[in-house]
């Protein structure tokens, strides 16, 4: 689909900043998750299976910067989430952005953090909605959001001291 | 619920020896066809609140649509969705805050058991509001249809005088007719 | 002795008739929106809902009286009482019929509004005592907006007084006496603008006695209940029967004023019916416009008053004035 | 309040709204701090209806999770229950017959009319004017009535099934559609005359509640509210899915930002949605309502998965992380009004407190769906 409809202006941008500032750029990498956490980089998928155009792997450094840069493509931060990996002692944090200003695109924004010590940088400074977002995150994950102006109890109550979306979670 | 008639506080706990039954059976009607309920709504079973007092189910023939926002001015709450633990501090402060006498109708599964939200390992909703309000009225359903609301109402009323409104409809009658 | 006695007759008259009236107009206000919004309204609790207003006022005597903890106990006491009294106080003046007025004071206009004056203080004390933070800001409200709607509706009355040269309601009504044309509201000889100063002077009487759409005290979405938000059982029920009551004050004024009090459109048989024909039209009116209108902001509100009404009430007054001085 | 200077403090309070509160439409919290009638800050607290709906996603199975769908936006729904069955018709591959999608798009049209006619109501019920709720719904009783004679449930629907619904419709109900579209169209003209043209009205909306297209985008705000703001943007338009590309329909704009532009919006759409089922309901073909080959067990492949509708709010868009099992690794529901509501701070700045009441109504919120 992607390529039918001819690649948007917003993929060589990201893939040019990522190539400059990872040194290696993976575009033909297939799904190679199946045995351990892919590599960082880019990857094209099939809309029409996902549901998103372009698959970003990064650094939890560079995530500040791929915000920048789609915001200033004028892309909407349309939610964060978090993946708790038990499995691989890793968080990772999903950012999904989507484009309003006309023709259809979307990218995942994912980096991977370790479990025992989950800092990523806020994109609240670039995306005000990430605000929200990143505070129920790390409500329900623990996952510490550095630089994050209000990072408290959000969905539940003010004296809850247990993150129940982690898959180890037991009331 | 209903097979045994209770009527009101007053009467089943005696005060003096005089007893001013005709007065405070006249009170409990005055009570029972006035129940202001408050403007409280939680979840999907406020929508059909909200539908049992607008224009098809209209709760204002029986003198119920008055709605008010304040609790000192509400004689009935409806708790009309789920509760969970942040949501439960300021039920229980609205609770107090309503002057007496006051009932409470749980209305929809949430309020009466946790719902579809109970399950093993749940972190955050009250499991039925019972554990801490005095509930009147059970009003099952998810959500209630509002004439199932409105029949909460009126075995309030009927739990309010010990006698119901009208010859209760019973349902073969129902069928038939 | 005679006096004694019909001072109090007079007052067990009002007491009964101010009782019912005030019952019922809840009973007319609930039913009315029930046929505005396309339901039935009260129907069960007696003939046609008739019992309603009485179970409505026995479970209000009946419930349980609160001071909440951080008001002030007198004056959050106090406040209803003294909303209600000014009320009541006000129905000694209103010419019922041309000899049935309880007391007849040759400055009745002035006596009306040095008392309505304490329904807005009523409101600020009763928010202000409550301890409640909406109270407090619907409170300042009703007092800003009623120091903003007395002044039109002042002038308003001024130009009647010229006109008619005194400030006895009685006198004012017998000045419009024979057919309706005679009536204040069409006195188009008197002075071009009445019928406009009719309307604003039934504007300000709304927005005085705190009527949708201007009822920001109580500003139900906003505020909660406003005023009212910690008042409950009698305290609240006083409350509602003294806003019914100035709706009754306001109605019967705009009445006296300018639609002829108890002459007869056709200079036959004048009398009380004509009197309460009129008044209730009127509240029908004011209720009719609650159940159709949105709410005004107070910004909107002040505006309505300082920009348009007072300007346009002194215009009024200078016009009316150049027309006595005229013709 | 550290916020705040110290000399600001004595002329400023502290003012907390909800979480009952009529204005907030549930139990959505405002701590407002204020000057006078003035907002100086007013910030949301959400969490009074949060239920855990992520939670279950992951401890539930993949049919097992349908009825939550319900009830996390309960006034649009069946909207939800699109999102949720597009996520897995991606995921699987599932074929969904003709007919079918042609009655998801009328009954979601449907959940659409009547969850923009509660949100009329209840709007100028903020406003305060109180005649319009009932009038709406009065109308929207008729829509529930046809939606309950397909669906079985008049609010919390659970209709859709992977690759197609759960129930055919009848005869009845597209006559009745007909019939209830026929009533409404002259319905909306007159609520324009009755209630959009009152002077107070505009007064309270015009120029009040002034959100920019690059606000919108910086928080995420989607639906009637980014199309108030003069953004062209319609998931049905944009990303389309299911039948919509085949039905011919506009997507109204304006560019005023303000408050009567969101609700121009919304009742333009209403007419919109009346286009598209009169539409829908002639070129709905015959055939089964059900994917013969749709898989009893669901195990969809690993990876991520994401997929977008048009929600009565905004975009509705679900996530779902697989790992090939008959449940979810991790389900996040991105609901529309979380992101629209979290530009209130910004945009509330200095607003009287009526109009911020004003303007979170024009919002649209429902809150379970926030909260989640």
């Amino acid at each position: 689909m992607l390529a039918s409809e001819g690649l948007p202006p917003q993929k060589e941008v990201v893939e040019e900043v990522q190539a400059a500032e990872e040194g290696e750029v993976d575009p033909k990498a297939k799904k190679k998750e199946e045995e351990k956490p892919r590599e960082n980089g880019l990857l094209e998928t099939d809309y029409a299976k996902r549901g998103f155009h372009l698959d970003v792997q990064v650094n939890p450094d560079q995530v500040v910067r791929s915000a920048e840069i789609l915001d200033s493509e004028g892309m909407t931060m349309e939610m964060v989430t978090g993946v708790d990996w038990l499995k691989d002692g890793q968080f990772e944090i999903v950012y999904d952005y989507s484009f309003t200003g006309g023709e259809l695109f979307r990218v995942v924004v994912r980096c991977r953090v370790d479990r025992e010590k989950p800092d990523v940088p806020t994109i609240s400074e670039v995306f005000g909605g990430a605000n929200w977002h990143e505070r129920e995150t790390w409500e329900l994950f623990g996952i510490n959001f550095v630089g994050h102006p209000q990072l408290e109890r959000f969905l539940l109550p003010d004296d809850c001291d247990y993150y129940p979306l982690r898959k180890d979670f037991k009331l | 619920m209903g097979t045994e008639s209770i009527s009101g506080i007053e009467t089943s706990v005696p005060s003096s020896i005089v007893q001013f039954h005709m007065l405070d059976q006249l009170r409990a009607l005055a009570r029972a066809n006035s129940l202001w309920p408050m403007t409280f709504g939680l979840a999907c079973c406020a929508i059909e609140m909200m539908s049992a007092g607008a224009a098809r189910f209209d709760l204002s023939r029986f003198g119920a649509e008055v709605f008010r926002p304040s609790p000192r001015q509400a004689d009935l709450m409806i708790v009309a969705g789920t509760v969970n633990k942040k949501m439960l501090e300021p039920v229980k402060i609205l609770y107090d805050q309503m002057t007496e006498p006051k009932w409470v109708i749980a209305m929809g599964n949430c309020a009466i058991s946790g719902g579809p939200f109970k399950f093993k390992g749940q972190y955050n909703v009250i499991e039925g509001v019972d554990s801490f309000l005095p509930v009147d009225v059970y009003v099952p359903g998810c959500p209630p249809r509002p004439e199932a609301l409105i029949e909460g109402i009126l075995e309030l009323e009927e739990k309010i005088t010990g006698t119901r409104r009208w010859p209760r409809v019973k349902p073969e009658t129902a069928v038939k007719g | 002795m005679d006096e004694l006695i019909r001072i109090l007759s007079y007052f067990v008259g009002i007491a009964a008739f101010l009782g019912l009236n005030l019952a019922y107009l809840g009973w007319v206000e609930r039913k009315g929106a029930g046929h505005i919004q396309r339901r039935i309204g009260p129907k069960d609790v007696g003939p046609y809902g008739l019992l309603q207003p009485l179970a409505d006022g026995l479970k209000l005597m009946s419930k349980q009286l609160v001071v909440p903890d951080n008001a002030d106990r007198l004056l959050y006491m106090s406040a209803p009482v003294l909303a209600m009294v000014a009320t009541v106080i006000l129905f000694v003046t209103i010419p019922w019929g041309e000899n049935l007025v309880p007391r007849e004071f040759d400055y009745g206009l002035i006596m009306i509004f040095a008392v309505a004056s304490a329904a807005g203080l009523s409101i600020l004390l009763g928010g202000w005592a409550s301890g409640n933070k909406y109270s407090l800001i619907a409170g300042t409200r009703a007092v800003s907006q009623s120091v903003a709607f007395e002044i039109p509706m002042l002038i308003t009355a001024i130009t009647i007084v010229m006109i008619t040269g005194t400030m006895n309601l009685n006198e004012i009504i017998r000045s419009q006496s024979g057919m309706f044309w005679n009536w204040n509201v069409f006195a188009l000889d008197k002075s071009i603008l009445m019928p406009i100063s009719f309307l604003v002077f039934f504007v300000c009487s709304m927005a005085e006695i705190n009527r949708a759409p201007f009822d920001l005290g109580e500003a139900e979405s906003e505020l909660v209940a406003g005023y009212i938000t910690e008042y409950g059982g009698m305290g609240f029920g006083l409350f509602m029967m003294a806003e019914y009551g100035n709706m009754m004050i306001g109605a019967s004024l705009t009445t006296i004023l300018f639609l002829g009090g108890w002459q007869c459109p056709f200079g036959l048989f004048p009398g009380p019916h004509w009197f309460l024909l009129k008044m209730y039209f009127l509240i029908w009116t004011i209720v009719w416009i609650r159940w159709t209108y949105p709410r005004t902001t107070l910004w909107g509100l002040l505006n309505l008053s300082w920009k348009y009404l007072i300007p346009f009430s002194l215009v009024n007054l200078l016009v009316t004035a150049l027309f006595i001085k005229v013709f | 309040m550290t916020l705040l200077a110290q000399s600001q403090l004595q002329e400023t309070f502290e003012l907390n709204i909800g979480p009952q509160h009529p204005a907030t439409h549930g139990v959505l919290r405002v701590k407002v701090i204020m000057d006078g009638e003035y907002i100086v800050k007013a910030e949301p607290v959400l969490g009074y209806i949060h239920r855990m709906h992520e939670k279950m996603g992951e401890n539930r199975t993949w049919n097992q999770f349908w009825p939550n769908l319900g009830r996390l936006d309960y006034l649009s729904a069946i909207a939800y229950n699109h999102g949720y069955a597009g996520l897995l018709e991606r995921a699987m591959g599932i074929e969904v017959p003709e007919r079918a999608e042609y009655i998801r798009v009328i009954t979601v049209e449907l959940n659409r009319l009547q969850s923009h006619l509660l949100w009329f109501g209840a709007f100028i019920l903020d406003l305060g004017g109180f005649t319009p709720l009932m009038y709406a719904f009065d109308e929207r009783e008729q829509i529930l009535d046809l939606l309950e004679s397909v669906t079985g449930s008049r609010l919390t629907y659970c209709y859709f099934r992977f690759g197609g619904v759960y129930n055919d419709v009848d005869d009845d109900f597209i006559t009745g559609t007909r019939a209830f579209i026929k009533r409404l169209r002259p319905q909306i003209p007159m609520y324009h005359d009755l209630v959009t043209k009152n002077v107070i009205l505009m007064e309270r909306l015009v120029d009040i509640g002034h959100i920019s297209a690059d606000m919108c985008r910086k928080y995420g705000a989607t639906g009637p509210v980014l199309r108030g703001s003069g953004v062209n943007f319609d998931i049905r338009k944009n990303e389309p899915y299911s039948v919509y590309p085949e039905l011919d329909f506009d997507v109204p704009v304006y560019h005023e930002c303000d408050s009567m532009a969101r609700y121009m919006v919304r009742m333009d759409e209403m007419e919109q949605s009346m286009r598209i089922i009169e539409q829908a309901l002639d070129k709905m073909p015959d055939g089964p309502v059900k994917a013969e080959k749709a898989p009893k067990i669901l195990k969809p492949p690993k990876g991520d998965y994401h997929f977008a509708v048009e929600a009565a709010r905004g975009t509705f868009s679900m996530r779902t992380v697989s790992d090939a099992t008959n449940t979810s690794y991790r389900m996040r529901l991105r609901s529309p009004t979380y992101s629209n509501l979290s530009l209130f701070e910004e945009a509330s700045r200095g607003m009287l407190l009526s109009d911020a009441l004003a303007f979170m109504g024009s919002l649209d919120l429902v809150i379970p769906e926030m909260d989640r």
